[in-house]
């Protein structure tokens, strides 16, 4: 009850904070009513090869949002007027994003580089156990050991070791990094992979062979966040439950999620009435949610890249006459109309445009064939050249945007082979950089700030695996690691328009379109918000009164 | 007495089959060792750094030399360890366990169906060789096997759950708001009969009609065609016609014929049931039928091989196993057979 | 030049029939053909004068004994040196049509065996061929036809003109006139007499049809589970057999007349099976004369007059029973 | 030819000169009406994988201009695809992959089988190096096909990775043991014919025998085969693009081009899979109906 | 004695996509109660066609265009398929050549006889078993109690011959035909089968219809003769006096060509034992050293040529006077 109380106290707190431009009548995340306990029924595309950080999509993504559910601080919801949907403060500049989520509290040393969280009381897991310092101190050195998605966040939040997480009492987490990290908050807001864990749960898992319980986590969470899984079926089913210790109680008591592979079932499916909400549908298929009387889709700008990104291992494709010719020749109409049906927003720069600073001024291409052409002559391939195009086979709208740009492509000469891939052998090859350049919509920056975008997906290619393009432009490597340590202000801005402006000129990925956060329901479900991880969050959903 | 030779007949075929294993093992070990990529990154993940995929890589034993690794798989293939599939992150035996019985399930009654429409008819065209029966039992089984069985599975779900709403969706095996019967035998209709869980048991079985018919469609003609060949042969054979020189009754010939028509209807059977663990793949994958067929083709689309090499040995399993039931049946039916 | 031309001696061949179990197809038989006679080899299914005559031609490598072909010991060549002597030694089988390759037309079937002849070119090779259709009466228009276009008959006498085109000093007959109708038999019988007397050549003449042999051949074996049993002049054996099975057997020959009755010589019992015989008298099971020495020990053959040779202890006893016709 | 069968009243001969082969051909086409059927379909099916991609009145690999998935129209005969693409000038240029896939993959196996089998079945019951080489044969015969064939094609080309060639490997390997056995049955009762006796006292060598005597009489049953085999491996060609182990997008392939439609059919854009299903359909049938017309031809117990 | 069946006319033709081709042409033929008559000719003169048409067992594309078969005064063609089924196997039976392929390879042979004890009598299975021990018993196997489980396979050739007579002789038998006794057996057994069936039918008072090639085996298991040429009966003559001297010049052939020596020859005009049958006129006409032009207009009608034998021949009585007087 008191942890009820304090939880709408932070939420008025956040009202006011946020009531500048974006002050509305319209309440997002709020508890959700307590009279409602519902069953909600799910059809995703696939089962999540894990419910830990060893795997890596959306799916798992899914699953651990919504179990492990974050972690000290999360991004602050605010309603979008324009789309009619609550959606994260992106467009707010750094740490106004951000609210408290686990810590009700927090500060940041003068020279930037210790950070104390004070824990809320009173959190406790599905197991029971109220969460506290060590929780968190034990899953950060566990996502050390593992060396994935969290060990990647120590290394942008500029944490060295395991050491360097403390705890002064058990209801403050401090933590020591290298250097001053303006961007510190945010990425912790985006941060569930990997916890925190219920350590005293997790623990008893463990055995001297897998001291970190990494088998058991596989199938099992064991996190504070609003749902457990109950029951994993791999490619069958999965079973979510309330966490009876979860404050606000969600008014989804129950989430079944049955896998339907075939997109058009889970459509079929949700038509006719059978399930509450399908993931991963395709545009058309959004449309005809769309008409349906019984159904909504939800939709928010979001921050999805979808992109063509040249591969510059391949001599070709690091000739920037090239990439700037591919710019021009690109059917950026054909693939936001025949596509995404007009649906999605074209992308003219390296920042969504939700995010602070975005601005598409830089972005002169749009689909000219004869100046395509006319580049591409200038940079040496007068007669075009040959050009495999790689997609992820398991992505249908990818196939569909591939096979525009050959179409196009091939007008101005270049002679083009679609290699679609399964999943797996597509993401090993895209980070291995075997590739020649691939179409790919899986890329969207956690953190509302270009330094970050630029420097994760476009810089620094010997130590980002996920700058699959292999772009090493020495100019956008020293801008990047400059914003990493610059507070904000003017300088930064300058920075930031530098980079967007550079990555316009040299064209390391071109910018398709962005076809926003999509989900479809049935109609009588409301609740809800949009975060930076794209994911649905069943907590905050409940029924509308009728 | 007959008991006796059966079973040494059995014991002698039964000796031959590990060899038959060992030889497969070693192609499906050869094949995997074909596969692009590099299986680690699977396991994990695009951040993983160069020490964890090193580490990943010892852990899976891909750093060692080949022969090495083959002693290695035959060992862990004698403990049923086929190792964790990438996808699932289970033991593959435990996906196998869970998909097994839906296979089974749907290969069970298309071949009883088969058999039950595609003997009588193929009984009746041959005794009767005559009449718009016989004719179209001729069309069907020259288009029948022509359509691919997994685009008719698509035109029959257009058909009859798009357009007419006569049947259920491609949802897989049973309705997803209706718990699964308590598990038995696997077969959910089997199960949902034994447990009297008539919910179940109505929703399995409407699911199962699409996916089976499917299959009867397609590959039924095979039982008719070979029954109506092998039953046309025998009816012309010089015993049957000293039976009704000897005086017979037209039924009494017609038993000595359809006696002797065995031995190829039982092979047909077992190559037809052979026949739909492959024809499976591609209906179950239309169907969602989460069997061994859709794992199959799911293993191969996500280039997960621990997964894929288990599905292809059983299957070859499975396929010895069945001609092995032919040779007995044969055995039993047939007295020349030493 | 020698008389003899074909000299066998305890022919043996044992094919193994699994389970540890032997087939004795033909057991420690002997006998010579001199040149331009026809000898005939006659028995009933199973008593091996088929493996006889495979092993003469190496088509099957005996297990034991000796085979002198013109002074030559053939079965200590190798089969590539054997091929030298292969065309001396010819064969004509017994279903006209498969022995034919269908595929090929009549010439070169004819000629296939010339290949065999390397001084031979090919208009020669012609010449040849052309030159044995006319010996057995088909015309140069065959040539170029193919098997099939042909009767059974007409097929059975490009067998013949191809086992003629190396003009071989011995031909083998394996039941050539089984698989052909009443009347087409009688033509190839014929024509089998005509070319042996123009040509010289020796026979080994394969058969059960006993009225076939009576016809062409001057000697006579009878053989029975895989042992001759008895040898002779054809006239001299047929008239007055003197081992119990050919007594048995030449009794059992219908002849299209009424009016020849045989004093029937009637055997109990079936053909035993020739896996694992016993020892003794391969006949012992079903003879009407049988003793116990018949039982021990196989009979030896001996010598009954010129070129008549019986292996049976009672065959003294058996003259006494006189000759076959009674009328 | 020892008793009179009542069945057969002449001698049934197998028939061999070209003239009258030529002939009895004509006269027997003339009378199978599903015969003449499958012969069109197959002379279409050959017209088209030469000159299909040409013919038809759009591009087959490029988006036209306008709105996806147009309904069957005088414009579009059987509509249009997700990305625009005309599916008859796409289902019209399928045979080029389709066929070329089927009939390399079915040449190979034909040659390889037909080798092979020779060997097997004429040295089978021999002795030395040659049986054993015959033995070993058969085993590997009996172990690929141990497997079911499309799980095993599956794995071959999911091991191997998608694309023509591995799919083409795939097929001929698979059918290699077909045509083997075939071969072997048909070489079996071949060398039992007097006339590769005949052949062996003509002072044949047995490889020659086995090669020049035999092989071209055992050919029958293998050839006849070929024109199902061609059926039978664009059926699972289409099988393996449906799944995406196949031949890759956007090149014009009946079974990828089913797969692209069927999320389509389900939300009631039904051409797109229907029409590339009925065409594969009917060209398999085409093979089949010639398959069988060749065998009841080429098979002596049919001949008058 | 009258005859018990009568083959007036019958004519049976094989469908061939060329079109019908005559197997049997207006075939008459009586057989007597208790008689042995043998019929030869060679392969495609219509033997078996014969044999199997009188048991009504032509399955297309054979079909009997015309003519009638009197078993006993009824005309076979006539009767229900339930009656003629009774008389097969009962009243009329019939042996074959290879006789393994004529027994089912799956089921025992005691199970086999049983079958056909039932489907003319009503018997008790143990009636049955013990009437099928007779049986067996009675064509001369041994050990009958034992052989009832044994599956043809187990059975030599000629005690599958035994296995076939017990079945035809089964019930009171009237008429055995019989269709190449000695086909696929060897010499010594096929006697033994011959004596045995002779014997049978004797005791039985069964009248035969041996068909054979074999001139051999009719002229010592028969009273009369019927020879047949193209589908057609060209001479029918008692047995003595057919091989003291034939009146059709086929007849002759066959006769010559059977000897065991090689007959006179020189004198004859060389003719093709192998040209087809002729389309017009004598069939024969081809084949025939004796043949002058009035045989090529018309088929010669079967007639009676002197006591109790007929030909098909122009020049059959010329025939006999030469043969006379040689």
């Amino acid at each position: 009850m008191l942890a009820l109380l304090r939880y709408a106290a932070s939420l008025a707190a956040l009202a006011l904070a946020s009531g500048t431009a974006y002050a509305q009548s319209v309440e997002c995340g709020n508890a959700p009513p307590a009279d409602q306990d519902l069953t909600l029924v799910a059809a995703y595309a696939a089962s999540p090869p894990a419910v830990d950080e060893v795997a890596f999509t959306m799916e798992v993504e899914n699953i651990m949002a919504n179990t492990y559910g974050g972690d000290l601080v999360q991004y602050k919801p605010v309603y979008w007027a324009e789309h009619k949907v609550c959606g994260a403060g992106t467009n707010q500049e750094g740490p106004k994003q951000v609210t408290g989520r686990w810590a009700e509290s927090w500060t940041e040393s003068a020279d930037g580089k210790t950070w104390s969280f004070k824990l809320r009381r009173g959190i406790k897991s599905y197991f029971g156990n109220e969460m506290t310092c060590a929780d968190h101190q034990w899953s950060w050195a566990r996502g050390f050991e593992m060396k994935a998605v969290k060990f990647f966040f120590t290394k942008v939040m500029l944490l060295d070791k395991p050491e360097d997480v403390t705890c002064p009492d058990p209801y403050t987490v401090q933590f020591k990094i290298k250097d001053r990290n303006p961007l510190f908050l945010q990425l912790l807001a985006m941060n569930y992979y990997g916890g925190p864990f219920d350590s005293t749960e997790a623990k008893k898992r463990a055995t001297a062979s897998d001291p970190w319980a990494k088998e058991w986590l596989k199938n099992n969470t064991a996190g504070f966040g609003p749902y457990h899984l109950e029951k994993h079926v791999p490619g069958e089913e999965l079973v979510l439950v309330r966490n009876p210790n979860f404050q606000p109680r969600p008014a989804v008591g129950r989430v079944i999620a049955k896998i339907v592979p075939d997109s058009a079932t889970r459509l079929a499916l949700l038509k006719r009435g059978q399930v509450d909400y399908a993931m991963r549908l395709r545009q058309r298929e959004y449309n005809e949610i769309e008409s349906d009387a019984n159904l909504q889709v939800i939709y928010h700008p979001a921050n999805f890249i979808p992109y063509f990104g040249p591969v510059q291992t391949n001599p070709i494709m690091a000739k920037q006459g090239v990439r700037q010719a591919m710019a021009w020749a690109m059917p950026y109409n054909d693939i936001l109309n025949k596509v995404y049906f007009g649906k999605g927003l074209p992308i003219k720069t390296i920042t969504p445009a939700i995010y602070p600073n975005s601005t598409e001024k830089f972005w002169p291409y749009k689909e000219d064939l004869a100046k395509a052409k006319e580049v591409l002559a200038a940079a040496g391939y007068p007669n075009g050249f040959d050009l495999t195009i790689s997609y992820d086979k398991a992505i249908s709208e990818m196939e569909e945007v591939c096979t525009l740009i050959k179409s196009n492509f091939e007008k101005i000469g270049i002679r083009v082979q679609l290699q679609g891939l399964p999943s797996a052998v597509y993401s090993d090859t895209k980070f291995t950089r075997k590739q020649m350049a691939h179409c790919d919509n899986f890329q969207w920056p956690w953190v509302a700030d270009t330094g970050y975008t630029a420097w994760v997906y476009l810089t620094h290619p010997e130590v980002n695996v996920m700058n699959a393009v292999k772009n090493d432009d020495p100019e956008l490597n020293k801008l990047t690691e400059a914003m990493f340590v610059t507070g904000f202000g003017a300088e930064r801005l300058k920075m930031d328009m530098r980079i967007q402006e550079r990555v316009a000129e040299d064209v390391p990925w071109i910018f398709l379109v962005n076809p926003g956060w999509r989900e479809a329901l049935k109609k009588e479900w409301a609740g809800f918000v949009w975060f930076p991880d794209n994911n649905i969050h069943f907590e905050l959903l409940y029924k509308k009164k009728s | 007495m007959s008991s006796v030779r059966l079973l040494k007949y059995a014991s002698r075929r039964l000796a031959l089959l590990p060899v038959q294993l060992l030889l497969v093992s070693l192609i499906v070990f050869v094949l995997v060792r074909q596969m692009p990529g590099d299986p680690t990154f699977l396991y994990t993940g695009p951040f993983a750094t160069t020490e964890r995929v090193a580490e990943v890589r010892k852990q899976l034993g891909l750093d060692e030399p080949t022969y090495v690794q083959y002693v290695r798989y035959l060992e862990r293939i004698a403990y049923g360890d086929f190792g964790l599939s990438m996808r699932t992150s289970q033991p593959v035996v435990a996906d196998l366990r869970q998909r097994l019985p839906a296979t089974m399930e749907l290969i069970l009654y298309a071949v009883v169906f088969s058999v039950l429409i595609g003997v009588p008819l193929g009984v009746y065209t041959a005794i009767r060789s005559k009449g718009a029966l016989n004719r179209g039992v001729f069309v069907y089984g020259m288009t029948s096997g022509a359509l691919p069985d997994f685009w008719f599975a698509l035109v029959a779900i257009f058909i009859f759950f798009y357009k007419l709403h006569w049947l259920p969706g491609p949802i897989g095996r049973i309705d997803l708001l209706i718990s699964k019967p308590q598990n038995i035998s696997g077969l959910y209709t089997v199960d949902a009969l034994l447990t009297g869980n008539w919910p179940a048991l109505a929703s399995a079985s409407g699911q199962l009609v699409l996916p089976v018919a499917t299959l009867v469609f397609i590959y039924m003609s095979l039982v008719l065609k070979n029954t109506r060949s092998a039953m046309e042969d025998m009816l012309r054979s010089e015993f049957v016609t000293y039976a009704r020189a000897a005086g017979l009754p037209r039924l009494m010939q017609w038993r000595y014929a359809l006696r002797n028509a065995m031995p190829p209807i039982i092979t047909v059977t077992g190559i037809l049931t052979w026949f739909l663990l492959g024809g499976a793949v591609l209906v179950e994958t239309v169907f969602a039928w989460g069997g061994l067929g859709q794992y199959a083709v799911q293993s191969v689309v996500n280039s997960d091989y621990a997964a894929l090499q288990a599905v292809v040995l059983f299957s070859a399993v499975f396929t010895m196993v069945i001609f092995l039931l032919v040779d007995l049946a044969y055995f039993l039916i047939d007295p020349r057979i030493k | 030049m020698a008389a003899t031309l074909l000299q066998v001696s305890d022919l043996t061949k044992i094919f193994p029939v699994g389970g540890g179990h032997q087939l004795k197809a033909v057991s420690e038989v002997s006998f010579t053909i001199r040149r331009g006679e026809a000898l005939a080899l006659v028995g009933e299914s199973g008593s091996g004068k088929t493996t006889t005559g495979r092993c003469l031609l190496r088509l099957i490598e005996p297990t034991a004994g000796h085979i002198q072909f013109d002074g030559v010991d053939i079965l200590a060549q190798t089969q590539r040196q054997f091929r030298a002597l292969r065309p001396r030694m010819q064969m004509v089988f017994q279903e006209p049509y498969d022995s034919l390759s269908p595929r090929m037309r009549v010439g070169r079937i004819i000629e296939e065996p010339l290949r065999m002849l390397p001084e031979l070119d090919a208009a020669e090779r012609q010449r040849r061929a052309l030159e044995v259709l006319g010996m057995v009466r088909l015309g140069r228009a065959a040539y170029d036809r193919y098997p099939h276009q042909f009767s059974a008959g007409q097929q059975q006498r490009i067998g013949i003109a191809r086992a003629l085109v190396t003009r071989p000093d011995l031909v083998l007959l394996d039941e050539p006139t089984s698989a052909l109708d009443v009347s087409v038999r009688a033509e190839i019988l014929d024509l089998l007499s005509d070319l042996q007397a123009e040509l010289g050549l020796a026979y080994l003449f394969i058969s059960h049809d006993l009225t076939a042999v009576r016809r062409v051949c001057q000697r006579v074996a009878i053989m029975y589970l895989g042992r001759i049993v008895e040898t002779g002049e054809t006239e001299q054996i047929f008239e007055a057999p003197l081992h119990p099975y050919s007594r048995a057997l030449l009794s059992s020959v219908l002849y299209p007349d009424p009016a020849s009755r045989l004093s029937r010589y009637v055997l109990t019992g079936e053909i035993p099976s020739p896996i694992d015989l016993p020892q003794g008298c391969h006949l012992a099971s079903r003879c009407p004369m049988v003793e116990p020495r018949c039982r021990s020990a196989y009979p030896p053959m001996d010598r009954f007059g010129e070129g008549r040779s019986v292996a049976c202890y009672r065959a003294q006893e058996m003259r006494a029973l006189g000759g076959l016709t009674t009328h | 030819m020892s008793s009179d069968n009542p069945s057969l009243p002449a001698t049934p001969l197998p028939r061999v000169g070209q003239q009258t082969a030529w002939r009895d051909f004509l006269s027997f086409t003339r009378q199978r009406g599903g015969f003449q059927l499958g012969l069109a379909i197959v002379a279409l099916s050959l017209g088209l994988a030469v000159f299909g991609p040409h013919i038809g009145p759009y591009p087959t690999e490029t988006a036209l201009p306008g709105m996806p998935l147009q309904p069957p129209s005088w414009r579009h005969w059987m509509g249009t695809d997700v990305s625009n693409m005309d599916i008859f000038s796409r289902v019209i240029a399928a045979p080029r992959i389709d066929l070329t896939i089927a009939l390399v993959s079915t040449a190979i196996a034909f040659a390889g089988g037909v080798a092979l089998g020779v060997i097997s079945g004429f040295f089978g019951g021999g002795r030395g190096v040659p049986k054993l080489l015959s033995e070993g044969i058969m085993r590997a015969a009996d172990i690929i096909q141990a497997f079911p064939v499309f799980i095993f094609a599956l794995a071959l080309v999911g091991f191997r990775g998608p694309g023509t060639e591995n799919v083409i490997a795939a097929l001929a390997f698979l059918n290699i043991p077909y045509f083997l056995r075939i071969t072997r049955g048909a070489v079996l009762q071949v060398r039992e014919r007097p006339f590769v006796e005949a052949q062996r006292c003509a002072g044949n060598s047995e490889w020659r025998i086995a090669f020049v005597h035999v092989m071209p009489n055992a050919l029958t049953p293998p050839l006849a085969n070929i024109s199902p085999t061609i059926g039978f491996s664009i059926l699972l060609t289409s099988g393996l693009s449906f799944v995406g182990a196949g031949v890759p997008v956007p090149t014009p392939e009946w079974g990828s081009m089913i797969a692209i439609g069927a999320p389509n059919m389900m939300t009631g854009q039904w051409w797109t899979a229907l029409f590339p299903g009925l065409v594969l359909g009917i060209v398999i049938l085409g093979y089949a109906l010639v398959g069988d017309g060749l065998k009841e031809f080429l098979d002596p117990v049919n001949k008058r | 004695m009258a005859p018990i069946l009568e083959l007036r006319e019958l004519s049976v033709s094989y469908e061939t996509q060329g079109g019908a081709r005559a197997v049997l042409s207006k075939l008459s033929l009586d057989v007597s109660a208790g008689e042995a008559l043998g019929i030869v000719g060679e392969s495609g003169s219509g033997k078996t066609v014969l044999v199997r048409s009188i048991l009504g067992l032509l399955d297309p594309p054979f079909r009997t265009d015309h003519g009638t078969v009197v078993f006993e005064g009824r005309d076979l063609r006539q009767l229900d398929e339930q009656s003629f089924r009774q008389l097969r196997g009962g009243s009329i039976a019939l042996t074959t050549p290879e006789p393994r392929k004529h027994l089912n390879p799956l089921i025992s042979i005691g199970r086999q006889i049983v079958n056909v004890l039932r489907a003319h009598q009503t018997l008790a299975e143990q009636a049955a078993r013990t009437r099928t021990i007779e049986l067996l018993r009675a064509v001369g196997i041994p050990d009958p109690e034992r052989r009832l489980a044994a599956y043809p396979h187990e059975l030599s050739g000629g005690m599958c011959q035994r296995v076939i007579i017990a079945m035809a002789l089964a019930h009171q038998t009237k008429l055995l035909l019989v269709d190449e006794p000695t086909a696929g057996l060897d010499v010594t057994i096929s006697r033994q089968i011959l004596d045995l069936m002779h014997e049978l039918a004797v005791s039985h008072g069964t009248a035969l219809m041996l068909v054979s090639r074999d001139l051999g085996v009719v002229a010592h298991y028969c009273r009369r003769v019927a020879v047949m040429y193209d589908g057609r009966i060209v001479e029918d003559a008692p047995v003595e006096a057919f091989f003291a001297g034939p009146a059709h010049p086929y007849s002759r052939q066959l006769l010559r060509a059977a000897a065991a020596s090689r007959g006179k020859r020189g004198a004859e005009k060389r003719v093709d034992a192998l040209a087809e049958p002729a389309r017009t006129g004598c069939p024969f006409r081809p084949r025939c050293p004796v043949a002058v032009a009035a045989c090529a207009t018309a088929v010669p009608a079967l007639q009676q040529v002197a006591a109790g034998r007929r030909a098909r021949c122009l020049r059959a009585e010329a025939l006999l006077r030469q043969e006379l007087a040689a």
